[in-house]
């Protein structure tokens, strides 16, 4: 079983960090959590909200109906009143009403010894109480929060969350609460994940503009930046960022850019020079609405097709689509993996909903393992950067030490040399589609889930979550239904993919208004006919959703 | 494998450019001032952009990273990052470091990142046969500019002593001695330098021929301070009968690489997983 | 058809801004400046990039294009071809203006295109939540500049004077008083006008509070000859414990638009097909 | 019959002039020309080639073989000797050889009182001599040329061209030549063409940033600029481009701008805000090889795919491909057209072959007959920019006289304010996304030439002519094969072009490595597996060799 507890009020009012504390201390009273967030492109005012969705077993998506609402203002209440569960709580910092318990908290944390912002400890505290939960692993958690500060901060933080509790303690355990098991694990996001991969992989220069949703991963990167010795610069704009990436990358290190829909767009041009010479560059591309500036805060899953055409002229790429944060963690080193063994660009898509995602999970190994970046040990003295080869990569050397290492953006010879001679031209362009076929060999299979079965939910990135929890419900239900989930979404290896989903009835479920995987598989000769379960608004999939509309109940 | 015979990769036989095009001398000079500053040729990085002046990096002996028009700076930006032992030059044209490259022209200088800028100033589109560049004078006619430009050029040095850049200095493919000192300078500059250099474009700019420049251009006086920046922004703008040249603006600034705690170690591409 | 009632589109009710911060105050001196300078409200036209200042023009009654993060300047310069009756205010922030849309801030100012650009110049980036800006001050501290920016700030002000801009001024949120008279004579300039507001940002920005520039700001002195551009140069450097506010610079210049013959018999939108 | 006369030599040697003066004057004489340009990117020196093929009858393209090359160096002779036809000549300005006829040319000028300058003038005359032609059209085409300056100067050509023709008048006729009919038509390029239509249609704002070979489209309407009252401005890059051009159409006026790979590359951003803000944004992308700057002066048609998926999120575009110089100006106005009816950016793809491209043909209207932007005529008081309708199209007012416009690149409501409303953001993005179903009703239907047979070459955009070519050589060769052109390339109505093809052999002819088109075609379900006749070094395809490669003579 599970239970949802959703914290709403005001940018600026603490959500987050009510939600953060609740998402760490529940994951250290031994529950399963997993935290998801939307917000508004404002600092302050509008309506947040964050979702603290825990249980006994693995949780991997939000759902809409709140066992408890936490709301902070008259217009939050308003705004999620009606997804609260049946039977469910609301707390809220103003009037009591039917099924709304009235908890004055900036009072209560003055009643406490604490400033207005403590408000949230002592919304912790109501919430631990009303789970019927022991206090204990939330102390814990606001030690933690505090350590570096004097001790008495995190001493008026607990006497806060303890009023919480207190002003509560009449409805203790009023909202029924899975059952703790063992601590486990540790809280992380998909932003922090992907950056740490990145840090582990050993890129040495990450140069980005900020966009919303791939800033968290920017950030999480500046302040691992002396941890893991990298470079990271704020770029004027995304076209340096691409730019200065194609130049690290070309001198010798693993680099990378993380932006969103917007500033992709600007590095297209970027994009193909990696092509055209052939370097490394990865780019991570956390999708968020659009067409422009769209929905600037929320989710969707739409630059697939954009992202795998993007750029100038022919040349290969992969793009790589996490589903869970382990994939997270395991694809980013492969897009660094795969960039470099190929030498060519490679892609990371996530987008707002799994940079937001918190989950615990078994920890991820933090230490330094540098990917092996492909160079000659010794290059020879009549080194050539674009030799010509069988499977299209040539040796990579880099500036510095031994012969020189030349590269340009027009068509060149082996020797790096711009050149206009067309059957040069066409041996180079053979070269480097050449390593397509190799790529393609290495197609990360989509997987099933839990397995193969009549009927087909086809996903690929953040919405492996929802469409597992989809297709436990499904099955649960007696259907004969099972998920295929795209961990690369390009190339596709259409001639393996087409047996698995053969004589199945296929459902693309996909965040955006298209179908895009779909028509990569069907450009791919993977698939035929299809039906789809779209979403666009904005917000990601939730597991009843996509269970409900597979089902027929609601019209996809 | 290539057909080609085994041998060391060095520079293009042949020059694109036209005889007598400024170019010529400027990677004549560039050769010199290489010698004189005596750089070791492994170590030499010359990034540019594109156009004809950013050819220049495949017709002398150096590692050559010819990117995209108008990136020369970010690129050489990520590559110093990458390995700040290298002695990367960039040598491009002015449309391409001050048009499509403008942005990236006004934030490298503010980073004082250790590259040097030399810029073929020949006040108009080359490569595509004669459109106006940001330096184009006023009223210069092409096929585009009909009726003349009517927006006033950009003066690159006054830019780059705002943006408080460390070496900005002017000379010309006309004064070929010149030219090379300033070359050396720039070199031995730890930050960020620009070099502006007059160039004649004998195909598409009729106006600011050899002769032009020869007549105009005139050495700074002996005594010139080149610290003074209200000086050295009265001098950088002044353009006309007499156009000076040499180093207007000297500043001392900690580099962008020196600020790197990643970099203290050396260079990332060397300790790369050591 | 939209289920909305039916009633004209005017201004947004709400704005999304902090409570305290600058922009509230920068947004009422507009309504203000545009009333004391009789602007027909049908002609007005509001262009930004994104950003919080970006917002701005959705919150006033006017014609809007609020377009991409950076590119302000090329859509308004395209309104302006288009129908150059219209007037042209565009509201955008520091770092969609001299960051991201730095290029286009270098040119728009050569072709002195009858727009009139506030800049709200909160010295970081609000909307993306507090990464420094090119207006930053060194060492100021961010999640990306975990060590403090090292890369010294622009001076919009001085470049646009070295760009020849034909109108340069500086006012902040913080003198209300002052910011109208300032926007009201840009928009009585003909050309293109600069006019970068000081606006503290309440939330991101606790270096540059409100505190900080009411201390600082200084009008400049009864007597202050913008014409002279040397002057200017100087004025538009100072930065520190005072900070001069004013019309820093003012030039003539032929616009933009009055040197295109196609726009001679009167707006291209408007002549269409006639 | 045709003859393919070529010139070679250095860029700056006059190849392209004598090359200008060979078609007009030959088109005047009254015959079919077809001229076709090779070119290096330089301005001086390599070798530079401008082929003039001239036929009793329509000629639509190039051929390899020329019957008489004129060659100004040696190494042009050493460099295109082996494409001159058994039995043709050469006319070098050097040594005399076996088929080779010296003509000293310069010298020739200077005896006939001209400058060095003039020797293209020579040239002509001896190329009119040896084709047996009188010298009347090339008197008049030299008048003509030089009509603004002394009448001397026209006077001293034409006494070189006399001089060029007496030097080889031993030789006149030995290159056969087909019979001029009556003189029609006139001359002009692709470029000419896509900007006539443009300033015809009404274009009123250009803004591009110069990139070959776009710059002849640009600099055509920069020329034109002042009698058809266009404003031309030189952007700063191309994102200034794009985004000016967003700016004017949304103020009211048709709006264009000019650019290739990397420019359209950079424009991508540009794109999706015209999408999202409804904006009739028309680009014109003339292609090159790439990825990045490639060949900058070659020609090829890869980037269809770029273009039809460029720009974050989901939007509708048009996407139109000239084949012939009717063509091109047909679906630059349909272009503008189709942006305005549907408030949507359009663009067309040309490349470099048919920039450069001359023919005679039937002469253009160009007379201004300025498009209907679909403007309301007095937008009522309550008028709202995005109000949501059946057909996607939203009613359209330009700002200034009645009530606001207001556009915004985030979503935003009916009012067009920018809006946070999940529920409006489906609104609208089914209502962009509505537009659509009705610009697929439009779609223009790929042509069949000359009629549907057993097997169809499938080509699109430039490659008409030498497809064309190629079927009516095969046709000849007693093949039952067609050609099925596409004018349109983006959207494909597949359920309308699959009864095209059922049934038939099908061959992509594509100017790029991996059958653009043919992979738009299986994707919108119009055809499954087909064979690719394929060409990416640069160079045009021909007639000749397509129809080579179709019969299986030389391996695709
Ligand atoms: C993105 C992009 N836009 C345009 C071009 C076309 N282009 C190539 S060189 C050039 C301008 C060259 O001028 P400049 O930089 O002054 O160099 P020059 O040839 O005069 O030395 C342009 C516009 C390009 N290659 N890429
Ligand atoms: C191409 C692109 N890159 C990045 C962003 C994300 N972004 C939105 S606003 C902004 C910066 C805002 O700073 P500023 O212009 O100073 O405005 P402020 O919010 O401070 O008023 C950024 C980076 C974007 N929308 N588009
Ligand atoms: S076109 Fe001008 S710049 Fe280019 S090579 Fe010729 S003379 Fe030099
Ligand atoms: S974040 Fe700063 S700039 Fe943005 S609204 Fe708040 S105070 Fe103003
Ligand atoms: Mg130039
Ligand atoms: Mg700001």
């Amino acid at each position: 079983m599970d239970t949802n507890i959703r914290i709403c009020g005001e940018a600026g009012q603490g959500v987050q960090t009510t939600g953060d504390l609740l998402t760490h201390a529940l994951a250290a009273a031994g529950l399963h959590v997993c935290a998801t967030q939307g917000y508004m492109s404002r600092i302050r005012g509008g309506v947040n909200s964050f979702d603290v969705r825990i249980g006994d077993a693995e949780v991997l998506g939000a759902r809409v109906p709140a066992e408890l609402l936490v709301v902070f203002t008259r217009e939050a209440l308003d705004n999620c009143r009606s997804s609260v569960a049946e039977g469910g709580l609301v707390l809220f910092d103003g009037q009591a009403d039917d099924g709304v318990i009235a908890l004055e908290m900036a009072k209560a944390a003055a009643a406490a010894g604490g400033s207005a912002l403590m408000a949230n400890a002592v919304a912790a505290g109501a919430v631990y109480a009303l789970l019927g939960l022991d206090l204990g692993s939330l102390r814990a958690a606001l030690s933690k929060q505090f350590a570096k500060k004097d001790e008495s901060v995190a001493r008026t933080n607990i006497a806060c969350a303890e009023k919480g509790a207190e002003l509560v303690a009449a409805r203790r355990g009023a909202v029924k609460c899975p059952k703790p098991g063992q601590p486990f694990g540790a809280v992380v996001s998909g932003s922090e994940t992907v950056g740490l991969a990145a840090a582990v992989a050993g890129v040495k220069v990450v140069s980005s503009y900020p966009m919303t949703p791939s800033t968290g991963v920017f950030t999480w990167l500046a302040g691992a930046a002396d941890r893991y010795g990298i470079v990271v610069e704020q770029a004027e704009d995304e076209i340096a960022a691409i730019n200065m990436v194609c130049g690290a990358t070309y001198a010798g290190v693993p680099a990378m850019t993380t932006t969103s829909g917007g500033g992709f767009a600007l590095m297209a041009e970027g994009l193909s020079l990696a092509g055209m010479c052939e370097l490394p560059a990865v780019i991570l591309l956390s999708q968020r609405p659009a067409p422009a500036t769209g929905l600037p805060t929320r989710t969707g899953q739409e630059d697939l097709l954009f992202a795998a055409h993007a750029g100038h002229g022919e040349f290969p790429r992969a793009i790589f689509a996490p589903g869970s944060l382990a994939q997270a963690y395991d694809l980013t080193r492969r897009a660094f993996e795969t960039a470099h063994r190929w030498q060519t660009p490679a892609m990371i898509l996530i987008d707002q909903f799994l940079a937001d995602l918190q989950r615990n999970v078994a920890p991820m190994d933090e230490t330094l393992r540098p990917i092996d970046r492909g160079l000659l040990d010794v290059p020879p003295a009549d080194y050539r950067r674009y030799a010509v080869t069988k499977n299209g990569v040539s040796p990579r050397a880099i500036p510095g030490a031994g012969p020189f290492v030349i590269t340009d953006s027009d068509e060149h010879t082996a020797d790096g040399h711009l050149t206009e001679d067309l059957a040069v031209r066409v041996e180079q362009q053979d070269k480097r589609l050449r390593k397509c076929k190799g790529m393609l060999a290495e197609f990360l299979l989509p997987e099933f889930y839990p397995a193969p079965a009549a009927e087909v939910l086809a996903c690929w990135g953040s919405t492996w979550g929802p469409c597992r929890e989809a297709v436990d419900l499904l099955r649960a239900a007696g259907r004969d239904v099972c998920m295929l989930h795209f961990g690369q979404v390009w190339p596709i290896d259409g001639r393996r993919v087409k047996p698995m989903v053969a004589g199945r009835k296929v459902t693309m479920v996909e965040g955006n208004a298209t179908a895009q995987l779909g028509s990569v598989l069907k450009g791919a000769g993977a698939l035929g006919r299809f039906k789809a379960i779209l979403r666009y608004d904005g917000l990601p999939f939730t597991g009843p959703e996509i269970a409900e509309r597979a089902a027929g109940r609601v019209k996809s | 494998m290539s057909a080609r015979k085994a041998e060391p990769v060095g520079r293009m036989n042949e020059t694109a450019w036209c005889p007598g095009c400024g170019n010529h001398a400027i990677l004549k000079t560039l050769d010199a001032a290489v010698a004189e500053a005596g750089l070791d040729r492994r170590k030499l990085m010359l990034v540019s952009g594109i156009g004809q002046a950013a050819k220049l990096p495949h017709y002398t002996d150096a590692n050559v990273f010819n990117g995209l028009h108008g990136r020369a700076l970010p690129a050489a930006t990520g590559i110093k990052l990458a390995n700040h032992e290298l002695e990367v030059i960039i040598t491009s044209g002015d449309g391409d470091m001050y048009g499509e490259g403008g942005n990236h022209f006004l934030h490298a200088i503010r980073r004082n990142i250790g590259v040097k800028c030399f810029v073929h100033d020949n006040q108009v589109y080359g490569l595509t046969k004669g459109q106006a560049s940001p330096t184009s004078e006023l009223g210069f006619v092409t096929k585009i500019q009909t009726h003349g430009v009517v927006s006033v050029p950009v003066s690159p040095l006054a830019l780059a002593i705002v943006e408080n850049a460390t070496f900005v200095a002017r000379s010309s493919a006309v004064v070929p001695e010149h030219l090379q000192k300033m070359m050396v300078a720039a070199i031995r500059h730890k930050g960020f330098a620009l070099l502006d250099i007059l160039q004649p474009c004998v195909t598409f700019n009729k106006v600011n021929t050899w002769q032009w420049y020869k007549q105009r251009v005139k050495e700074l006086p002996a005594g010139y301070d080149p610290a003074n920046r209200a000086l050295a922004l009265e001098t950088a703008l002044k353009w006309g009968e007499e156009i000076p040249i040499g180093i207007i603006y000297r500043a001392e600034r900690k580099t962008f690489e020196e600020q790197q705690p990643a970099l203290a170690k050396g260079p990332l591409a060397l300790t790369y997983g050591k």
